[in-house]
């Protein structure tokens, strides 16, 4: 989230879409309900399925799922042929007027620079041009033909609403009145907030989706606002924590990236991170990328890391390829990976295609399972009839589950989709002999590290001196830990302009990254969290929750990264002059001297606005970024593409390019490729989701969640019910390419059949949540009919959009699934 | 008084047989019972009768199970007692006179079967109400059967329980009130005989039937 | 506000006053139930089985997002799911889904009808209360209740329903399900607070189209202290057969209303009737003079 | 009590019963108890805590048995929102709302278990037996295949064929001394729930 849940009451608009916040985030749409009943917030909700966030929406709009690119698309197409556009803050906030590459060009959905062998692309041409002066160049009059808004109005021309309702299923009329409500809030005083969640991450053109999110809310001037924002709703309760501490396979903590093979040169390395401004005057505060690297090196590996080895470089691994979830699943089918460790993950539920993923752990030396839950993944080598039939005695993996404490045992922080860190205690004692995952890590690597003390082993070096500066060497403390990764003076820190002044002294913790340095005088595990326990305590335990201004902003309750901020970019609210656009909700304004208000600015304190630098502090060009460059995998700007299973088979924007029709930068494996299916055997459109009662495969295992949804369904709309001859309450099975699975039919309204392109679409619905262990009934895995297939960019697996076929199952009789 | 068993004309009749009489004496305690824990769930004032069947959890759980028991042992009585219950001509003339009956001016009124027109009337409201609550009963009946009905006809029916059960109640009253009323009734149904001028009195018809199948008339063959 | 004041005002099967002198000054409490801000998530009947400690059965899906399928002695409140295409909106579908339990009635049809005294409680406050321990399990509740709430546990055979979280209330909290909602469809106060709050939300209603929003506290069972906010107050039905105009039936009216003093009476009547019968006509007794006469019969009858 | 006579008496020439004894019998059921249930949280010992579930992160109150005393073992029985909590304001969803049967699950694990290969069962062992296996089983393939150099001679030290998932729900702390742990092994296959 750009803002955080309790801005959410300052919309005067809330777009729904790619997400369904009330049934997956029900406490944060709370302040959709809010922004409603006090602000005269009106809701927009755009999903195939007429679902919860649509019960209390004033306007609901079905859409085929994956379409939403041609939908939004449209929207910025409606927004710059009407000129409904917030002027200023695209002229002043965005790269708008940013002239590109003349041989940058795209025809028939594709870009210039693709190597359809390599399904990528050269992208060489994707970038501004570049003046002399070293700085890319503008035109603040807009007028340039190959100015980024040029570019984009061009581009989005072909996004009409006819093609919106021949592609998406959307009428016209309610697109139409969509876009006139968006529009509604270009002009400065109104903030539409876009609530999206994993409805756009899991399709195969899932970041580019996002992304036209974000450019229809710079266009409308809603981002570093109060009320606006572009807010991901994560799903669960660490997923940013883990991000923002980078546990992810080309990652560091802090959204540093692993160095690449190539990159052996450790000064190239940080030369590459450390981004330049392309205007003059930026700030682009990447280029302090050294400090934030050698402070974790530090935290890491302590004296080890020393200027003489590069702040041990070499320690880290370097990386050839993504070694995402999809890739490292692959290889372990192909028999590539020996062990693997899974702590509180369930990857047989949570990654595509079960068959694949049953067949990869069967090919496991050793799997180790650290979890509170009976998970599937831990007994996947288990028959449990029709629901997992599997040979226990064909399965070599050998398996160790640990019993791990669960929150209510432990203390520790998570970071919420706001970015709050916030603390929590200990209530109870962990059942048997439970530990948490801090003390199962801890003494692992004790053990690991005392088998190479004594008998050596490959490259034991980063292992032998990783720095453990525990008290228990087998039972770190929490706060140990989250002093560590937040960071410490090292030495007797100086004021560069007075080496008298000490600001900080050793082993003192450190107020912020502000106070990082890259000559190994810092530590900090993670460089976006520093300051969090700082030199006055543990911040994340913070508990004021006093709102001073009245708009929501708790700047006294736990701690927000960065720097315990809670609206990023809020510069973007205030003009040219520091005068905040919407005086009604002010988050900070320019007060002569310096920023001050109900948050934490984000920019440097005391930079007059007179100088002109740029409110996107963290880009290179200082404003936000219209036109990607070469960050994304398929293109500048979003395009639709079909998924990988399209009900259609072409795609509808560029009909004469079969490389075209589905991303065509994203990667899939062979044997994938093959298991995908086609139209004309799986005619209906399937979408996978969460139900409120349910969290993932968790609560399947607590009673009280069971009760209120005890039995596997999916849901099917009225037409396609009556074509099948299904009743509410028949069982049904869907199966897609890659297997099926049976449960009971809901059959509802609130599906409709689309018309796409003069053909009849279904969508069938299918919430996750059971598996064949827990005290609800028995059923399959969802993922049995999942596409092994993921966004280009991201590699999140496409769960949202993919071809099945409903049929009535004659036998009425439930499948049991007896636990053997 | 000579000893009535020494004098042949005046040995006692036989009115109920040791049957009849514990049959009717079943129906009269189960009643009670089914009366007393009616009674208990019907008006707060009679809440504390419930404690005679154990408080009122027993209550409400006996009182269907009682109320099952008298309507069993009620059939088989009425079954017993059918034929002697046929109204017939003379019973309407008894009801007409209806202020001799009450005065005890019985000389006047036409000569009584078995049992009487006010008997008969009892009888036939017993098993009209008996039916009723048998029925409405059932609908009422949470533990078991209430679940297959609807809420209108539960209450529907529990206005006819209640109904029935009044007009049962006062029947009974009316019925054991003539029993004390007309003395020598009790023994009838405690004994199971009365005297032959009890019954020449109030069931002259009757009194002469079991005359004369006592001592038949010789044949005149 | 005094909410821990749980005076109680009525009590089943009981025929005099209760101790009444001690009012709720600040106003009977209520909870409004906001069907238009309501999306069915269930947290509401999760945290009334969690407080109350109720676990009803895992059961099936029968094809409904309905689950239990119905309210039951463990599930005190539960979400009803309704598909409404709306004429007056270009038939624009409609999710109406709404919170049934326990409506808190004014004039409780429940406590009418119930025979075990003090087994039904209406406090001071506004809560109708079951206290299962004078409970007999006889369901005359359920056949009293206008909405059909009340249920018999099968374990124990005694009713139960929503206590409004009477021991919550009493020491001044909100109601378990009140203090979950995530969206705040439920709010809770007191019910004079309660109609201010739901007249905002009609008037807020009304300017997004729904022209027939509008509270639902039924005059028919004397108002109650669990109301809604309908989009369509017009047709309350609409909601999973919401009645309309609900009141205390007319049989339960007879039943438990003139019929029982008359009842009594009319029994009392029959036995004094007989009674001073005795006293003024006195018994129909046999004389030895018809003993005579029925000798002589006898004789005759012997001797012919 | 004369109202009790006037019961009785009612109530004996009403049904026509007779028998006095019985009305002596009667009496009056005691005085019947309308108290609501007793508070449960009265003097619960109440800890503050974080839903595991979603984003939105909503403040909890969790209550345990005790006053934390020594002898007391602390054991949580009931869980509600925190009401200071600026985002969920108290309020919960029906899973924030149901994680007393989550803590209380029977599928709750207690012990360390081991899955022989081929085998059908679990068979539990001890803490030591378990992290020693895993530690001798890592070290094993890391030994085998860890690459040092790739087949360009790049330094490259990375271990590809041991992989990790991390957890959504474990703490930050949790999270990074795994990542902490793991890097220093040279593992690059680790991914959390963020990639899916």
């Amino acid at each position: 989230m750009t803002n955080h849940w309790v801005d959410i009451k300052n919309a005067d608009l809330v777009l729904i879409m790619g997400g369904n916040a009330a049934e997956a985030h029900p406490c944060g749409f709370k302040w959709v309900t809010e922004a409603k009943a006090h602000n005269k917030a009106r809701l927009i909700v755009v999903d195939p399925r007429f679902n919860r966030s649509a019960s209390v929406a004033d306007v609901y709009a079905p859409i085929r799922a994956g379409t939403d690119i041609a939908f939004l698309g449209a929207v910025i197409n409606y927004l710059l042929t009407n000129d409904k556009i917030q002027r200023d803050y695209v002229t002043h906030y965005t790269d708008a007027s940013f002239i590109v590459k003349e041989e940058f060009a795209f025809q028939d959905g594709l870009y210039s620079g693709y190597d359809a062998d390599n399904r990528r692309y050269d992208k060489s041409s994707w970038d501004y041009e570049f003046g002399d002066d070293g700085f890319a160049r503008v035109d603040p009059t807009l007028a340039h033909p190959r100015c980024v808004l040029n570019l984009m109005k061009q581009h989005y021309s072909r996004y009409t609403p006819e093609m919106v309702e021949r592609v998406c299923g959307t009428p016209q009329q309610k697109f139409q009145q969509i876009c006139e409500m968006i529009a509604s809030t270009a002009t400065p005083t109104r903030a539409m907030t876009i609530m999206y969640a994993l409805g756009w991450t899991q399709h195969s053109i899932g970041s580019q989706m996002i992304r036209c999110g974000a450019m229809v809310q710079l266009l409308l001037g809603n981002i570093g606002v109060s009320g606006g924002g572009m807010n991901a709703l994560r799903g669960h309760s660490n997923i940013q924590g883990l991000t923002d501490l980078g546990l992810l396979s080309n990652t560091l903590t802090g959204y540093i990236t692993l160095p690449h093979d190539r990159e052996q040169d450790y000064e190239k390395y940080v030369a590459v991170r450390a981004f330049k401004p392309l205007r003059p005057n930026q700030v682009s505060y990447w280029q302090h990328f050294s400090k934030f690297f050698v402070s974790l090196q530090k935290a890491w590996w302590g004296d080890a890391a020393t200027a003489g080895n590069r702040w041990a470089y070499d320690y880290l691994p370097k990386i050839d390829k993504l070694y995402d979830m999809l890739q490292v699943f692959d290889l372990m089918e192909q028999g590539k990976i020996n062990g693997y460790l899974a702590q509180g993950f369930n990857p047989l539920a949570a990654a595509p295609n079960k068959a694949k993923m049953t067949a990869a752990l069967s090919n496991l030396k050793f799997l180790v399972i650290m979890d509170p839950l009976v998970t599937e993944t831990s007994e996947f080598w288990r028959n449990y009839g029709v629901h997992h039939d599997v040979d226990s005695s064909k399965i070599q993996t050998e398996v160790i589950r640990l019993p791990v404490t669960c929150f209510a045992e432990e203390d520790g922080t998570l970071v919420n989709s706001g970015r709050w860190l916030q603390w929590h205690w200990k209530g109870g004692e962990p059942p048997g002999e439970a530990r948490t995952d801090i003390e199962i890590m801890a003494e692992l690597f004790n053990r690991l590290r005392k088998l190479y003390q004594t008998e050596g082993g490959a490259f034991p070096d980063p292992i032998l001196n990783l720095s453990w500066p525990y008290i228990r060497p087998n039972s770190p403390t929490p706060e140990e830990l989250a002093k560590e990764y937040s960071g410490r003076a090292l030495t007797d820190l100086v004021d560069p302009k007075n080496p008298n002044n000490v600001v900080r002294k050793r082993d003192e913790q450190l107020a912020g990254f502000g106070e990082l340095r890259d000559d190994g005088s810092t530590a900090s595990g993670c460089w976006i969290f520093c300051g969090a326990w700082g030199p006055t305590g543990n911040l994340m335990a913070r508990r004021d929750n006093s709102d001073p201004t009245g708009i929501g902003q708790t700047l006294n309750w736990a701690w927000s990264w960065p720097a315990n901020r809670r609206v990023l970019y809020n510069r973007a609210s205030c003009d040219l002059d520091g005068k905040p656009f919407n005086p009604e909700r002010p988050l900070i304004r320019w007060n002569g001297k310096q920023w001050v208000g109900a948050d934490i600015p984000d920019f440097r304190i005391d930079d007059d606005p007179a100088a002109g630098v740029g409110p996107f502090i963290m880009n290179q060009e200082g404003v936000a970024r219209l036109f990607a460059r070469t960050n994304m995998a398929e293109g500048p700007f979003p395009e639709h593409y079909e998924p990988f299973e399209s009900p259609l088979g072409y795609n509808p924007l560029s009909r004469n390019e079969p490389r075209a029709v589905s991303n065509p930068a994203a990667r899939i494996f062979k044997a994938d490729r093959e298991a995908l299916g086609n139209v004309a055997q799986f005619p209906h459109v399937a979408t996978t989701y969460r139900l409120t009662e349910h969290f993932h495969y968790w609560t399947k295992h607590v009673r009280l969640n069971a009760i209120t949804q005890p039995e596997q369904f999916v849901e099917i709309g009225a037409a396609l019910a009556d074509e099948l001859g299904i009743a509410a309450g028949d069982r049904v099975r869907v199966s897609s390419n890659r297997g099926h699975i049976e449960a009971v039919a809901v059959v509802t309204k609130r599906i409709r059949a689309l018309n796409i392109d003069g053909k009849t679409v279904h969508t069938v619905g299918i919430p996750i949540h059971w598996g064949f262990t827990g005290l609800a009934r028995p059923g399959y895995l969802a993922n049995t009919l999942t596409p092994f297939v993921g966004d280009a960019n991201s590699q999140t697996p496409e769960f949202k959009a993919f071809l099945v076929k409903v049929e009535k199952v004659a036998d009425a009789s439930p499948a049991s699934g007896q636990k053997s | 008084m000579s000893d009535p068993t020494n004098d042949p004309s005046r040995r006692t009749i036989q009115r109920y047989t040791p049957n009849e009489r514990t049959n009717h004496w079943i129906v009269a305690i189960v009643f009670v019972l089914t009366a007393i824990s009616g009674l208990a769930l019907f008006h707060p004032a009679l809440y504390w009768f419930s404690v005679f069947l154990g408080g009122g959890t027993w209550t409400r759980i006996l009182h269907p199970f009682l109320g099952l028991i008298m309507t069993i042992a009620f059939v088989v009585l009425a079954a017993a007692m059918w034929k002697f219950n046929k109204m017939e001509a003379r019973d309407w003339q008894w009801l007409r006179q209806g202020r001799d009956v009450i005065n005890n001016r019985e000389e006047r009124l036409p000569e009584v079967g078995r049992f009487n027109a006010g008997q008969k009337l009892v009888f036939f409201v017993f098993i009209a109400c008996i039916l009723a609550l048998l029925l409405s009963g059932v609908v009422i009946w949470r533990e078991y059967f209430s679940l297959y009905f609807s809420i209108g006809l539960i209450r529907a029916a529990a206005v006819v329980h209640g109904v029935s059960a009044f007009i049962l109640i006062c029947a009974v009253v009316l019925h054991i009130y003539a029993g004390i009323w007309v003395k020598g009734s009790l023994g009838a149904m405690t004994r199971g005989t009365v005297t032959p001028g009890w019954a020449w009195k109030h069931h002259r018809a009757w009194f002469r039937e079991k005359l004369h199948a006592t001592h038949p008339r010789p044949r005149s063959d | 506000m005094a909410l821990q004041s749980l005076d109680i005002v009525r009590r089943s099967a009981t025929t005099t006053a209760s101790p009444s002198v001690r009012q709720a000054q600040t106003g009977t409490v209520a909870k409004l139930i906001d069907t238009t801000k309501c999306i069915g998530c269930k947290a509401c009947q999760v945290a009334c089985m969690e407080w109350n400690d109720l676990r009803d059965e895992i059961g099936t899906n029968i094809g409904a997002y309905q689950n239990p399928h119905d309210l039951t002695d463990q599930s005190w409140t539960l979400m009803r799911f309704a598909e409404y295409e709306n004429p007056d909106k270009g038939n624009d579908l409609e999710w109406l889904i709404r919170k049934d339990g326990c409506m808190h009635c004014a004039d409780p049809g429940c406590l009418k009808a119930c025979p075990a005294p003090g087994a039904i409680v209406q406090y001071s406050n506004g809560i109708v209360d079951f206290h299962q321990e004078n409970c007999i399990g006889c369901g005359y509740c359920i056949a009293g209740c206008p909405f059909d709430i009340p249920r018999i546990s099968k374990r124990d055979h005694k009713a139960y329903k929503c206590t409004l979280c009477s021991d919550r209330v009493a020491v001044g909290l909100e109601p378990a399900c009140i203090k979950s909602c995530p969206t705040g469809a439920l709010v809770w106060g007191t019910k004079e607070d309660m109609q201010h709050h739901a007249a905002e939300r009609v008037e807020d209603l009304k300017s997004r189209g729904f022209d027939n929003a509008g509270l639902y506290d039924p005059p028919g069972v004397g108002g109650t202290h669990v109301m809604y906010v309908l989009h369509h107050a017009d047709q309350p039905q609409l909601y999973n057969d919401l009645p309309a105009d609900p009141h205390i039936s007319p049989a339960v009216g007879l039943w438990k209303g003139a019929t029982k003093p008359l009842a009594l009476t009319g029994i009392v009547l029959t036995a004094l009737a007989g009674f001073f019968h005795y006293i003024r006509i006195g018994r129909n007794e046999t004389h030895e003079s018809d003993e005579q006469a029925a000798a002589r019969e006898t004789e005759r009858a012997r001797h012919e | 009590m004369s109202d009790m006579t006037r019961r009785q008496f009612l109530a004996i020439t009403g049904s026509g019963l007779a028998g006095s004894s019985l009305a002596l019998l009667g009496f009056s059921p005691g005085p019947a108890l309308a108290e609501v249930r007793e508070f449960k949280l009265s003097r619960a010992t109440e800890t503050r805590n974080t839903c595991p579930y979603c984003s939105v992160s909503c403040g909890l109150l969790m209550y345990s048995l005790g006053d934390k005393s020594k002898n007391a073992t602390a054991s949580i029985f009931h869980i509600e929102g925190d009401p200071d909590h600026p985002v969920n304001r108290g309020t919960l969803c029906p899973k924030g709302a149901a994680l007393i049967d989550f803590i209380h699950s029977p599928s709750r694990l207690t012990h360390p278990e081991y899955r022989a290969s081929g085998s059908d069962r679990w068979q539990r062992i001890s803490w030591d037996e378990a992290l020693e296996r895993v530690a001798r089983l890592m070290k094993q393939d890391r030994d085998a295949n860890f690459i040092a150099k790739n087949a360009e001679g790049l330094t490259v030290n990375r271990w590809l064929t041991t992989g990790m998932l991390a957890a959504s729900a474990s703490s930050n702390e949790a999270g990074y001394i795994t990542h902490k742990v793991i890097r220093s092994l040279g593992v690059l296959a680790f991914d959390n729930q963020a990639r899916v």
